[in-house]
């Protein structure tokens, strides 16, 4: 028998195989298609203060081993979460994350706080690749200081686990990272979406009505690795990682440079199974490979620590 | 309640210029199918494309069912090279079917190129319930027409060598000055162009009607949200094509 | 007869395919696959002041529609380009842009100042993404002040076309491309490939020998054309687009969002002549449009302005 | 100098367990290619890899050339499924041909697993060069070996369900101890630890060797620079595989 389970901040997951917020709606559009007590958690689609009925079409545009989104953060809302949503969620025997966003700390605060009166919610991940509003529609994920502030804030406002989901889209993430531990996110989330987009030759028009939008899947995964990678040299939180995962292999992949668990996201498009077999085959690695606990692996990648200073010589 | 299966291609030929069909074993989603449903089809081995593709279900056997396709990307040249003995990764049925079984008389079946793939299945449903039917096909020319498994059929084609010369929703008006369809509801299906002059003509002559949209989408089950089509229902903006469609009634939504 | 060509600082390019940088050679390898005349200019394998070895094997990864590469910068010395690989790019009727690697201030100028004094130079790349010795080994390219002191130091040695190679790994390159056009560069090229890596999970260690490396190829198209777009709203010196490109039709986008010229890298492993048939098919989209001069395509996307700013509300 | 052609396949078969031999048509690659040479393929349709991938030119007819591969992912794989009309992308004949001309009499050929692929041509021109044959083949099992086209062979496998029981280098050794092989030279073909083992014994015995290397290869042509091999030879660490192999003597590199 492996040992797949692992804890945050009191929680116990029974394995390490998250889904993706954003890519598994609110758990039960597919409940007839996966037996989703199979996953480790689940990370609910962003939820907002209002209802958000997200941007006009075209919202999705399929490039290379990949895709882009510009969904708008489309959600029924948080109450209306609580009121429908919530209650299937309760009966699932997996651990339940809200996600959070919004677009301005008063607003974050006050989702959480919303939620943190209800039962059935484990913990909480947030969205920081969100607009500020107040600051010109900036992303609060580019900027450290706003970051940290909010995870502080956050904090201050519950007891459960914390994570705290970064985006690729800066130059050093491991300043990111640092921050947020020291803000006293119980772990990070590592990556949110790249920043891409696409064009119509013909239209001469963005393929996505927002001009650019949000890059995943299987493209991305070398970049989400490098990611989790600089993150995990600086903090001791753990990391759920995140980016193109589509089998053990790559889930696995993320383990070995520093993650503690992951999340599949654009996967479930294809199979929504994918989080279930990847779980699977992680346990079939460690069996073969008489790992007894995945909690092993994390971490485990040798290293010519060498050559890191020498990351730019491409 | 729909499924994913690996399932045998059972035949795939070339039924008009540039347009296949694809027979799919499996008996599960055959049984469950019904007209308008459609199912999202991706590569077994590592062909591209990356993303699923939806197809509507045309016709369903005792254990098989038919696509129908024409080439236009990655994901349709990898279909169209699928031969006897290879699979594909099925997803379906999926989405709300046609409202076949709704209070009218005679279906008006308004179908543009490969609009007219759900019609067959759609036709066996109609008959068992006793509608009568008459179809209305839109092609470029009269070599791009497929019309096996359908009933009274009214061609319309672009250079004008069968049928009506011009679309098949001009065809559909003029066959309306002069004969009496009673009790009739459209069922549309084809391109957006078409879709949005057929909802006019309809709204127009004020016949009912339902029509199955395309559009893109990355998962075909309600998971990314990322197919919507605006409502005109008020209290929400965009309803997702994949799971509250593909097939709407026109007068539900907006199309742009 | 659709107009192909464009000219930069007074010398004109044929038409608007140049080959990248580190994918090309010196231009005489594939000499007889490759009808190298019909390119509109060939940059070439970074330059170092000394001859490099290279890093250690494994320097290649074959990832989800794309690669990763650590080469290390191997290349033949600025003095050994001279003797033994100028004199055939004098023949090539195309034009020849010295792309330039150096660890220091002082080595990109050596470099630079003993190119200056060569017959058959048209024009300088200078690739930024190097590490700084001086400073711990951080990439120069990462620091804005950097690259413009760079850019600014080198404006003053040379008459000729001066292009500056952005790193696509930072949080705003419109600020680095706002930098190097006041500091009196003729153009930028973005982007150079993106950090990623790669384990292997069964040996567990990196794939690479130096932990992370560069990737390119179509994975990273939809990023690259994201950064053109964010670099051309703010510049207005001509911007070469690279990432990604394998088809005309790649090409394209790039001009729309704003690219005067692109670069072909990646695609010269798999088909060396790719650059001459994406500019064939530049030409074949020119006629079929009513196109008279491809410049007319330059930032001809139109776009939804009010989107902009919900860049982030993936 | 090499050609890119889009090369039909004429014939592709299992020839031993997990072994294929596919024939592809190109009558000019056929008459360029020289032993030790390599091909660099890929997909003419969108399936996957994205890289072209490597593989030694194993033997040529008047207007073809046999390629001999066992799947081991996406490559192999997409090579594997490839049927009698398809078509393949081929650039090549690429690399350095084994010195197969120069001064000596007895030529050992050795072989681990796959690397037994260029001795089918090795051997047609070593035998119009004169020169006496020693083919000593390493396999698995004895299923796992593939001896056409071959002369005097003396087979090794791991379970000793064929020949020697050992490995293929120590096959050699034991060999050499009791039977003379004059003016030899050792021509070696497999996976690296197999070559690093026979470099060894060959400068133990003093014969002159030559590897075939295999390793990771982008571009194939010398564009990269993503396939270096250290070399012993002081001014420069490493030399390409690709354009300066992918024969070396054994003594002008190391191998790690
Ligand atoms: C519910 C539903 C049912 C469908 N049923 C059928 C069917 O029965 N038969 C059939 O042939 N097609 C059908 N389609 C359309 C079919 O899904 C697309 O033709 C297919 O996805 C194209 O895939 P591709 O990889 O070959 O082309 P791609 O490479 O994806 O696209 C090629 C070109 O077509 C455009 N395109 C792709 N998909 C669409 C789309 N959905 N709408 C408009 N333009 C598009 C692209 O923008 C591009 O310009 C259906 C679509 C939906 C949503
Ligand atoms: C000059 C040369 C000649 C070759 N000739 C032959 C030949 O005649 N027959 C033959 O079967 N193979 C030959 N090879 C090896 C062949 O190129 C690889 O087996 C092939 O690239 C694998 O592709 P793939 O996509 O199936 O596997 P991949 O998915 O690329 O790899 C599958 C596994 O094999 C490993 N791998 C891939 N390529 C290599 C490699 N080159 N060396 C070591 N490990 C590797 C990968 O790391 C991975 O673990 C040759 C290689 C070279 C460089
Ligand atoms: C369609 C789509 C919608 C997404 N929505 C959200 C979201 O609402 N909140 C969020 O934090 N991340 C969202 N993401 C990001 C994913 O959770 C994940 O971080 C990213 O897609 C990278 O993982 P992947 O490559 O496995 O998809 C979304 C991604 C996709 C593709
Ligand atoms: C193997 C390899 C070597 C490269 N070497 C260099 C280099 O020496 N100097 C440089 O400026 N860019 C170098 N690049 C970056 C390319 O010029 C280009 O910017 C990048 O690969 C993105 O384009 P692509 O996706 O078309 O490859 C290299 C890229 C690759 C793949
Ligand atoms: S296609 Fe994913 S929600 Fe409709
Ligand atoms: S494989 Fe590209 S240089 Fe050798």
């Amino acid at each position: 028998m492996v040992k797949e389970s692992f804890t945050l901040r009191g929680v116990e997951f029974k394995n390490r195989v998250l889904v993706a917020s954003g890519t598994f709606g609110y758990g039960n559009e597919v409940k007839e298609l996966v037996d989703v007590n199979l996953l480790g958690g689940i990370c609910t689609k962003s939820l907002s203060w209002k209802p958000r009925d997200g941007n006009p079409p075209r919202r999705i545009v399929e490039t290379p081993s990949g895709m882009l989104n510009s969904i708008g953060l489309a959600n029924v809302g948080v109450e209306y979460f609580i009121r429908e949503k919530l209650p299937y969620l309760r009966t699932v025997e997996t651990v339940i994350i809200a996600n959070i966003a919004a677009s301005s700390l008063q607003e974050y605060g006050d989702v959480l706080s919303l939620l943190e009166k209800q039962e059935g919610i484990d913990g909480y991940e947030i969205n920081v690749s969100c607009p500020n509003v107040k600051e010109g529609g900036l992303s609060f994920g580019t900027d450290c200081a706003k970051t940290k502030e909010i995870t502080a804030s956050l904090r201050r406002r519950t007891e459960k686990p914390l994570i705290i989901k970064l985006t690729p889209n800066v130059t050093h993430i491991s300043e990111f990272a640092r921050a947020v531990q020291e803000a006293g996110a119980d772990a990070i989330s590592v990556i949110n979406t790249v920043v891409g987009m696409a064009v119509d030759i013909h239209k001469k028009k963005p393929k996505l009505s927002t001009v650019t939008g949000g890059l995943s899947g299987p493209a991305i995964k070398p970049i989400a690795l490098a990611k989790v990678y600089e993150a995990a040299q600086v903090v001791s939180i753990p990391i759920i990682g995140i980016g193109g995962i589509m089998t053990a292999e790559d889930a696995l992949e993320f383990l070995l440079v520093g993650a503690t668990a992951v999340q599949v996201g654009t996967a479930n498009f294809i199979d929504p199974s994918t989080g279930v077999k990847v779980a699977e085959g992680m346990r079939s690695y460690a069996e073969r490979y008489g790992v007894s606990d995945l909690g092993q692996l994390v971490g485990a990648m040798e290293s010519n620590k060498e050559f890191s200073v020498l990351q730019s010589w491409l | 309640m729909p499924l994913q299966q690996v399932a045998p291609v059972l035949s795939n030929i070339q039924i008009a210029e540039g347009i296949f069909l694809l027979t799919l074993e499996s008996k599960e989603i055959a049984q469950l199918a019904r007209p308008g449903q459609f199912v999202n089809i991706r590569s077994t081995d590592g062909s591209l494309p990356f993303l699923r593709r939806p197809f509507s279900i045309s016709h369903v056997h005792e254990d098989s069912i038919d696509l129908m396709f024409n080439i236009v990307g990655q994901g349709t040249r990898m279909m169209a090279s699928r031969r006897v003995g290879d699979t594909l990764d099925v997803l379906g049925p999926l989405g709300k079917p046609f409202g076949y079984e709704a209070h009218f008389e005679t279906a008006i079946l308004v179908g543009g190129g490969l609009g007219v793939a759900p019609f067959p299945l759609l036709t066996r449903y109609l008959k068992k319930h006793s509608k009568k039917i008459t179809t209305f096909l839109g092609a470029r020319t009269s070599r791009h027409i497929v019309s096996t498994n359908l009933e009274n059929i009214q061609i319309a084609t672009d250079d004008g060598s069968s049928g009506f010369h011009g679309t098949v929703v001009s065809s559909l008006e003029s066959y309306w000055g002069s004969h009496a369809l009673p009790g009739p509801k459209i069922f549309g299906c084809g391109p957006t162009p078409m879709l949005r002059a057929l909802s006019e003509t309809a709204q127009k002559l004020h016949i009912a009607c339902e029509l199955s949209l395309e559009g893109d989408m990355a998962c075909g089950v309600g998971l990314c949200q990322g197919c919507p089509v605006e409502t005109t229902k008020g209290e929400r903006k965009y309803a997702l094509v994949c799971i509250e469609g593909p097939t709407f009634n026109c007068n539900d939504i907006i199309l742009r």
